[in-house]
């Protein structure tokens, strides 16, 4: 194993100093492992959290900030949260207005996060929770629903834009539901990752193969595939993709090309560039994009594709600035 | 601090805590096992997260000091919900805050007390959780367990013997998740591609109940 | 080889076509290799370009835009461009008060860049360049100078604060040279890259070895070593990088922790952490950092070091707005 | 077309133009091998450089038709400048530019003009280089060469021999190169680390040696 670490039971501690100062407008509690906004809580605003598994980066943290999330919750790697921490996060960014929980699919995030929304509503904090389930590899095998992916950064996007614009915590709640609806994703890996604890790759592929349809945590995929060119590996995730969710030709899409950590962005590009191609092939429009690696699987090589269906409101609030470690535009 | 010897009332505070030092043993022990049985199937952190928790209980236990056996398991789950995360952490937790919420304030309990603690603690987990024995996950060990755990001592075994045979049960229930397709939690994702692989949560509870069966041989 | 990629021959010209897609607010010319701000050239102000070989990205397609550079040159994989394709961005990009080149100190990308200056100077375009040169590894070895890798990113964003502020190019330019005599760089590498076109990895280390002093075109480094946690990497490159540029206890810097390509942004974190430690413990000052991969070796893992010491007019220049596809701040 | 007979001019544009395809066949297939000793001690690109840059020479010169020796030197040496990139594209693009002109407008020139031209170029290398033999670069091939046809020339041989002396003389220059520590380029900055690896540059430049050997040794 080869990686810039002290040790794997620092990791997410070490990290997290690393993030309090690359990120001073950041509140950092390395100790309690909640990441808010400098300026939180922001009064009279829906507090938008997120959390999950460490090793994703920067997905949750590197969200954090005006126009996306108020706090991040970062559990250990790839393992959830707990109750308590999500509690003292969702604490900490009430504005009085009720705080969103976006959450991702899995059986122990679900579980985590529901056990926290009980402990706020007892402690009179309004919250919902959002279940993010986008990834079609594992469509109709599991009454689990879907993995949640890359359409979180997509949810996590626009409900913040909406919070920000000082919507309900019920209307914020009903767009996320709507994005989720609209979003699907999948993903293939050309290597593992390695998880730190575990010290060795948690598969093994051969030098001429690739995994379709991976999770986020270095999950194996549904299948093995001959490596093909980017060419083909964009066909192979929007033909699921798109089989999931038919749209119509003339509708607007958002691409989201996501790097799954040690993916250059030189292929990233590539990727898009062909994504592009067939959309315009089937009549879509591709309205916006997102390329880079924004949802990691710690050093895993490969990419995950998302699109989402598109609304004037959805784009308008897409459009909307932002200004966190991840991911800034816009006059914020 | 020995157990006590009266076999009317075996399990007392002493008792759930030297279960917690063999179970935190065996989950030391295991964890790199536990970690790669959760790798083809998971994401291969199940004995990391197993590690961190039983820690954490184990020096949570020894700074606060309950003094009954109820309030050492529910100190332990709560332990286990707030260090664990993931999926085991709820489960796990909801398992021992149940059984110790269940054995209420008594300083020590019969051995049929602590079965219906357990099963009540197994019961919150399939609650929670929703899976039912079959669907490849710790209740495959641990309904099987609380079976031969019941049945023993409805036929009059002593607890040391009938944890015994609820840990041969767990043992087995865990060995036999191999050939089954997982439907619910991270495996279930894989489809047939979960079959064939031992699932890490099922082994995790049969080395929980083998560490109670040790602590009643040991303590008897 | 494990890449998303069509084909080694097109990877330059396919991932600059997913550029464009990604960043449509840029100019992309696939043919010429020609990236340029949508509003060059912007009349008043001196043009900053800058290039090199393809395979560092984001560096520098990556920077374009403004408050940064007004142009890039992507060569092909690890290739300085041309001086015709540098002419043509240089002639894009004057809006009457000249152009600065922000060349890397490498035997091909000076040659290139002295030859296109020399057209460009034909053309009447006033030219001035700068060499950056920061990369301590090789000191004292060569009469070729340090060769140039990550100031060139500091460089590049503190020259285009100054262009933006309508500077007059000879102070641009002096003002580089000032940023370049006070900045310093190491890398370590802890798996080599593999270049397209040569199909297999440009060197190899065992499982429990790194390549310390490595070039960000996947040259080997100074010396092997064996693999060391974190801290021990971020003490190897901080003890030689002041060893060649001494500092005063008060002195203020900036720290550029940068990964090669492969690296997730946890570890660049924890990286982060031990610099911020070890800087601390001798008495300077952690004014500003940046942390992420900006400048890769395709993909290498393994991070550089970049020591910038501060005065305060190239602190107000870093923290002035830019808005770029890697790098945006502030309000522009 | 073949070479003119005519044994006092023996260099016209056909010759140059046969050159230019022997060294592009050359280039494409020794890429590889010159990308492996790019390797250890560069950026693994050289033979990537070298085949586009001839691969497009030899298309422009088929499209453009240049119709003296001159004129096709000066037109590879453009190509490769603008094609190449990197330090190898201005290096040889200058030395094929420089003796090209230095050959002028002529349609065809002795022997003895040719290797005045190709002193010109490699002075050129040189000058913009700024390397001297024994640097580990291309010049450790291209002087020994020169010097060798030089030689062969005033003692009395013909092209086709002199330039078979400079090819042998380019490739021992070469392989003369393994042990040299680098003091030039990219492998400079790998100071002793540099030692024991052939030079891809000066391996490329024995091709290019060695395509002008075969071209006049088959036109003869
Ligand atoms: N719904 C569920 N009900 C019961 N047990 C479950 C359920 N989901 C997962 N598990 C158990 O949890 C184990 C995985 O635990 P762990 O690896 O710690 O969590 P995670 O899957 O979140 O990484 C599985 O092997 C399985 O036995
Ligand atoms: N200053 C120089 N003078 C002469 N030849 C040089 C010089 N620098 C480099 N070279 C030659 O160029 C070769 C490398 O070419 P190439 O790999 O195409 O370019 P780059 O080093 O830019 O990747 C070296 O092997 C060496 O022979
Ligand atoms: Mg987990
Ligand atoms: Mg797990
Ligand atoms: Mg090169
Ligand atoms: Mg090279």
């Amino acid at each position: 194993m080869k990686k810039l670490i002290n040790s794997p039971e620092t990791v997410v501690a070490d990290s997290l100093r690393g993030l309090a100062i690359a990120h001073r407008e950041l509140s950092v509690d390395v100790g309690k492992r909640v990441v808010v906004r400098g300026d939180a809580p922001v009064p009279g605003k829906v507090g938008i959290l997120s959390g999950g598994g460490s090793g994703h980066e920067p997905l949750h943290v590197g969200y954090v900030g005006r126009g996306m999330l108020d706090a991040a919750c970062p559990g250990e790697i790839f393992t959830s949260p707990s109750p308590q921490q999500i509690l003292e996060a969702t604490r900490r960014v009430d504005g009085g207005r009720g705080v969103l929980h976006i959450v991702k699919n899995y059986t122990g995030d679900v579980m985590n996060f529901e056990m926290a929304g009980d402990l706020a509503r007892a402690r009179g904090i309004e919250v919902r929770a959002v279940t993010v389930g986008d990834d079609v590899a594992n469509d109709g095998l599991t009454t689990a629903g879907r993995r949640g992916v890359g359409a979180t950064v997509l949810v996590e996007k626009i409900c913040g834009a909406a919070a920000e614009r000082r919507w309900p915590l019920a209307r914020v709640a009903d767009l996320g539901n709507r994005v989720i609806a609209n979003a699907r994703s999948m993903g293939i890996a050309l290597t593992s990752c390695t998880v730190p604890s575990a010290r060795r790759p948690t598969f093994t592929l051969g030098e001429d193969e690739m995994e379709v349809g991976i999770g986020m945590h270095g999950e194996t995929g549904r299948f093995r595939h001959k490596l093909v060119p980017a060419r083909e590996v964009a066909a192979i995730l929007l033909d699921r993709v798109l089989a999931d969710m038919p749209l119509e030709p003339g509708e607007q899409v958002l691409a989201f090309v996501n790097g799954m950590g040690a993916t250059p962005l030189m292929e990233l590009y590539i990727v898009l560039d062909e994504v592009a191609r067939l959309l315009d092939a089937r009549g879509l429009t591709l309205q916006r994009t997102l390329t880079g690696t924004y949802m990691a699987a710690l050093d895993m090589a490969g990419c995950s594709l998302t699109v989402l269906r598109l609304d004037e409101e959805m784009t308008s609030l897409w459009d909307a600035p932002v200004a966190t470690p991840a991911l800034t535009w816009g006059t914020v | 601090m020995n157990a006590t010897p009266d076999s009317e009332a075996p399990v007392d505070a002493a008792f759930v805590r030297r279960w917690l030092a063999a179970a935190t043993d065996a989950v030391e022990r295991d964890a790199a096992h536990l970690t790669e049985l959760d790798s083809p199937i998971g994401d291969a952190d199940h004995g990391t997260n197993m590690r961190r928790g039983f820690l954490a209980a184990r020096t949570a236990v020894e700074q606060e000091q309950p003094q009954t056996p109820g309030a050492v398991l529910v100190l332990v789950g709560r332990t286990l919900i707030s260090t664990v995360g993931g999926a085991s952490g709820p489960l796990y937790g909801t398992l021992m805050r149940r059984a110790g919420k269940e054995l209420g304030e008594e300083q020590a309990v019969p051995a049929d007390r602590l079965r219906d603690a357990l099963r009540a603690g197994v019961d919150g987990v399939a609650q929670l959780g929703g899976a039912a024995p079959g669907d490849k996950t710790m209740l495959d060990a641990l309904v099987p367990a609380l079976e031969a755990l019941s049945g023993a001592l409805d036929g009059g075994e002593d607890l040391a013997r009938a944890l015994a045979a609820a840990a041969a049960a767990a043992r087995e229930g865990a060995q036999a998740t191999t050939p089954l397709r997982a439907r619910k939690g991270r495996a279930s994702y894989l489809g047939e591609r979960s079959i064939g692989h031992q699932d890490p949560g099922a082994t995790s509870s049969a080395l929980l109940v083998a560490a109670f069966a040790d602590t009643a041989r040991e303590g008897a």
